[in-house]
């Protein structure tokens, strides 16, 4: 039993909070957020460092390492509010793009963010039902979509989409370039503008197959897994980031002549704040841990993770909105930015109760 | 105890709600429709609907006749509070006038300043706005640095007023200043009413977390405001100001409560409208027992209401237990927001467009409920209030 | 409209407290509770106020007010925890017994304490289906009841049981004499030692019919919502109470050089508590007059105010514990016996939960 | 970062659990079990199991093998930890002397003393208990008035001493009394090792909220205390009192974790167990919703326990953070017990008897679990030294 980083992971976090530090100051994050939402031109330096390939085998062209490593850096990309395809390439596209050697050299080499385009108007994401439908083309792996899909994260950004298709048989994951023919995308309006979404519509756009009916399923459910994980980690990052302005901020601002710190009504919430953000560290850990050794328990390990992490986050950010008072309260101020990405943490792939009736299951069924 | 209407509260009522229904612009409040674009279209659009309200006798109504009121019963005011938010009419545009302006200068007023500006309040022929907050000055008030020197039969005001809201429409002021920095913080304050075309007045919108500008800074500098213009005595600003506060509480109440009546309505709708699992998302338990839970708090908080102002009409003062509604009132809100978001699952990630629920209005209202319990008096101050005003517990700063 | 009581209430309330004070201070309060749990020879002193007919019509022999008053003289009996059968004799059994006047008089001179027997092992406060069952005996209004009964709030202080049974045609209420051959009332152990149950076994005891499957159930669910809205008011004593010794004791104690009530993590606790509290009581009262005037909104204002006043009694019993630390959590200190009705509130006739989902159904469905 | 046992750690744990399956005492914990109904017969069962865990290696893991322990790793004294609570075993009788007075000892005590108290700790030969708090000083512990005056080569102590468990059968008391009344309120203090058996030493059993007595008062009326007995130096009673609750805090976190594992699945069990409109109170949304979050809580708990105790072990001393898992496990404590009283309905009502649900144990536990956010450090407290300590805000108090 160990539980604190390793040397090399302690490294690789120091190395990426200095990157994000230098290259994602929060005030570029937040000029690029009231812009387009992306700086295309940056996504190559990311790759650059190889973050695109953590946990892509040596002999595939990554870096070897594995999930818990990528956790590391997810984590210093949501203290960062970082604005970029991370998420979506890395966590949701890349495991399912990994079957295809040029596919995943495309993505690997930075050429070509991904995305994952999961859920339909319902709303839901299952891994059973869904709002796309195939044919098979002329070759064994090609076909041919049709349907439409919400909440893309990412999607403006992307080069390649992985869309789940219902086929004869079940469902089979596919992929599509991003501006393909008999496609359309469509940016939707988001609240948190570092992360927006998009509708992918498909109306008989070529694909090739990645996982077919077999194993689609559950490579599908395992990325669930994989996303659910790492928002976990990332809520811990922009939580952890909102509480330090916090805690800045009460040190110094002052108010009736000392510092609104040493007012226990300020002290206590905050004193609460660091309690849920250890606890949600801790199981966004586990988490990571889990699924970084395809644990049994990683499926209900990240469900919890992200319940309890994403409300960690929501909650931190209104416990620092209210400490900062009416500043906090501003446009001005980078804090509700913060808390607009925890809400997208909350929201995506389910909200907590959500999250928490798949913990019950497990337990009571 | 009696919870209904007597005869003649049920028939101010009934006359309000027939006027109402008669005179609400057509297409009001209806979805797609728009106010003017136009920020002086905006204005003449308010002031015109704010007279008629004055015409057909519904502002002013606790106000004295002899300053444009109607010397009616508190109960009236109430009712009217109620009605005007139920029915979703346009507000009236002068909500500092009336609410807090007003109610100072009929408290502390000369003849001369009651005749001169309580009419225009109520015809929102004059727009007021106020300036209390500053940059250093926020839940710690008294602190305020905005300097007004004399000079002559004038006062030189320069300093910095934020949070203020309709400053950039607005034709007066009130506005807290410190004229004797020397002594102890809460001494040597003075309240004046400011005319806002004053030369060195400057207003500049403040945006917030929603991208929306409520609020204004208000920058001034050596502004010359005649002696005549104080509100009280110089250096009884504190007083004065504590006053406007207290109003500002004990009218809010009623009308908060309203507005979370008119919010929880609308979070029943969306929970009947929103599909979940075949059914609807108002069959799901959990939103079930949290609406539920809403509908206890906004009925206490309508009682809790009226049982204050029953005590305000017993007492002639707002007391300091006014302080609950808003309490109350803001982290309901903040509860009730954050439940509309759930019902829509990822939907709730949306900020408009054509696949959002009605625009995207709940997020709009959410990220916005998160100034409740800064606004007007944090959650912290108020909790002090009642520890320390109406608990008696020793003073805690 | 008036939210204020009247000088007959006022001059009720301040009666109330005072026979309470004087009649029932804590210390003897503790005696009774940690005893037999009541003394016999007090009711009659109750009785002899007028309380037992407060919204008995005058010529029925009562006291011609309303079940307003009647909540007066509740919230009252909450504040000093009395230990006597007020809640069951006049709330729960009189609007049945009033069927018959011979047996009003025995309830209304306080020679008959009475209770209602409701629920049976299944735990369910229902009026379409109850545990007992009936046979009708030689005269028209004559019975025989078999069956079991639990939960039973004062049986063992009881002369008169009402028992709502099925019969033909439905469910009708009957009155037993708590000492009837071929019944058995057995005392149940009840954390709250104050009110305790019992279980009332019935085996062809002989019953007279209060109410036949014409009436008997909507008599019995006006009986819930004047039990519901009764408990509320009581839960308002109770916390009220709770309260003030928190105020008392937050004024007093001193820790670090100061009163306690000077650290702002117990103030703003004590500020919450009154703001439940306050917010309970506006429900009480609604409640309490919606009953008192057959409002059609009733029913969900009782549920309602229990729910709510319910949760609140408790929390602020939980929150005088933890401000009076280690002295709250004796058996000496008398919180913990507000603590136990506040949570026998909570309990009887279904959780906060239960009554909450009655609220619901009525906006939602 | 590794969640899993290493091979040795593996080892220690097979061997731990095949010991208990083989060693506790049959019958116990099934229902009905009852303890020996005796004091002198229980505290017989309990000395002799303390011994023999004593003798199987589990006692005294990290301990140094000079004074009676094996010099072993944190880490199996963590896995002791969890599967002891797991096993549902029996506990070693001497709490307050292996969480307590050994680690303080084992800091401060003079090599006699060490080679005087440690090994009859581990062992149970002697039982300990603790003097800290005092009527008067609960939280503002360094308020304490009890007085140790210097008498030749003994202390005459006088005062009272409250909330002390086992005191009823210690041998030893960890005793912090003032030896300097004079001075500022930190200094002065003076850390004694107490026999129990001395004259002028009562104690009396305190009973609490569930009617049961867990706790005691102390009452030391002239005591005389050999001088030899102080842990530390005299006026030094303040640092040596730190040690005490640090430790106490470090090894806690552990134990309570898995108290509320167990707490858990019996809840579990209750849920499943319990009828609800015709299936289960564990279908009810409601419930499989809290009883979600509370699990979440526990593993969140857990691994923040490991990890605050993999700092412990990097640095040596426990670190402020420590007080994270006291405050977490009680809340979550309240909540889970609470939440057992409403799954099970009406019979919540019940405190015992046939009809309640294991003889009433919920209802036992629920009230119990009240004194969960006072004893050893109230929430309060635990709070002021996150924000102090941990996150470095300004003083509060």
């Amino acid at each position: 039993m160990n539980f604190t980083f390793s040397e090399e992971q302690v490294m690789l976090r120091d190395s990426a909070r200095d990157f994000l530090a230098a290259r994602y100051p929060i005030e570029k994050v937040a000029e690029i957020a009231d812009g387009d939402g992306f700086d295309p031109a940056d996504w190559p330096a990311v790759a650059e460092l190889g973050w695109t390939g953590i946990s892509v085998p040596e002999d595939a062209g990554g870096a070897g390492m594995g999930f818990l490593e990528e956790m590391v850096v997810i984590e210093e990309l949501g203290r960062a509010l970082y604005p970029g395809p991370f998420f979506s390439t890395v966590v949701l596209a890349l495991p399912a793009l990994q079957r295809s050697p040029e596919l995943l050299e495309r993505v690997l080499t930075g050429e070509a963010p991904a995305t994952l385009a999961w859920a339909g108007p319902g709303g839901e994401f299952t891994s059973d039902r869904v709002s796309v439908g195939a044919g098979f083309g002329d070759e064994d792996d090609s076909g041919h979509l049709f349907g439409m899909t919400l909440f893309v994260p990412d999607l403006a950004q992307a080069s390649l989409v992985v869309v789940p298709a219902m086929v004869d048989g079940g469902m089979a994951l596919w992929a599509v370039e991003a501006d393909a023919e008999k496609s359309d995308r469509a940016p939707l309006p988001t609240v948190d503008t570092t992360r927006r979404l998009g509708s992918f519509s498909l109306e008989g756009a070529e694909a090739r197959l990645l996982a077919g009916p077999d194993e689609a399923g559950m490579l599908l459910e395992s990325i669930r897994d994989r996303a659910l994980a790492a928002l976990a980690a990332e809520a811990v990052g922009v939580a952890s980031r909102a509480l330090e302005l916090s805690v800045e901020h009460a040190s110094t601002r002052e108010q009736f002549g000392k510092p609104i710190g040493a007012f226990q009504m300020v002290s206590a919430e905050l004193a609460d704040a660091y309690v849920e953000v250890e606890q949600a560290r801790s199981l966004a850990y586990w988490a990571a841990w889990a699924v970084a050794h395809g644990s049994p328990d990683a499926p209900v390990a990240a469900a919890g993770a992200k319940a309890y992490a994403a409300e960690a986050a929501v909650r931190t950010c209104e416990r620092a909105i209210q400490v900062h008072g009416g500043i906090g309260f501003t446009w001005e101020h980078p804090l509700h930015r913060y808390y607009k990405r925890a809400l997208w943490i909350a929201a995506y792939l389910g909200w907590p109760a959500d999250q928490r009736e798949r913990v019950a299951a497990s337990l009571l069924d | 105890m009696d919870f209904r209407d007597t005869l003649d509260e049920a028939a101010f009522r009934e006359q309000l709600r027939a006027w109402l229904d008669e005179n609400i612009p057509p297409g009001w409040g209806e979805p797609g429709h728009r106010e003017p674009e136009e920020l002086h279209e905006r204005v003449a659009f308010y002031k015109d609907w704010s007279g008629r309200l004055y015409e057909a006798g519904f502002v002013g109504i606790t106000w004295p006749e002899d300053y444009g009121g109607r010397s009616g019963p508190l109960t009236h005011q109430v009712i009217a509070l109620e009605e005007f938010a139920r029915s979703g009419a346009p507000e009236h545009m002068n909500v500092i006038g009336l609410g807090m302006a007003g109610p100072t200068i009929l408290a502390h007023g000369t003849d001369e300043q009651k005749a001169t500006y309580l009419k225009p309040i109520l015809t929102a022929e004059h727009v007021w706005c106020q300036g209390f907050s500053e940059p250093g000055a926020g839940s710690d008030l008294a602190a305020l640095s905005t300097r007004a020197e004399r000079d002559g039969d004038h006062y030189v005001v320069t300093g910095q007023k934020v949070w203020s809201s309709f400053a950039h429409i607005a034709d007066y002021c009130i506005l807290l200043t410190r004229t004797d920095p020397s002594g102890r913080k809460h001494e040597g304050m003075t309240y004046l009413i400011l005319d806002m075309n004053a030369p060195g007045v400057e207003v500049r919108p403040l945006r917030q977390i929603t991208g929306d500008s409520e609020f204004n800074e208000i920058f001034l500098d050596g502004v010359r405001v005649p002696v005549e213009n104080v509100l009280g005595a110089e250096g009884n600003g504190w007083a004065v100001a504590i006053t406007t506060l207290m109003n500002e509480r004990a009218s809010l109440g009623i009308a908060l409560t309203v507005r979370l009546e008119v919010a929880l309505r609308r979070l029943v709708e969306l929970a009947r409208e929103t599909p979940r699992n075949g059914g609807r998302a108002a069959d799901d338990t959990l939103v079930r027992d949290r609406i539920a839970e809403l509908w206890c708090e906004l009925q206490a908080l309508r009682f809790t209401n009226y049982r204050s102002y029953s005590q305000f009409l017993a007492s002639g003062m707002p007391g300091p237990e006014g302080s609950t509604a808003k309490l109350v009132w803001s982290e309901a809100n903040q509860r009730l927001t954050k439940l509309a978001l759930e019902i829509q699952g990822p939907y709730a990630m949306l900020s408009g467009g054509d696949h959002a629920y009605r625009d995207g209005i709940w997020q709009r209202l959410q990220l916005r409920s998160r100034g409740n319990s800064i606004e007007g008096g944090t959650s912290e101050i108020l909790r002090g209030i009642i520890a320390e005003r109406v608990l008696g517990l020793p003073k805690s700063r």
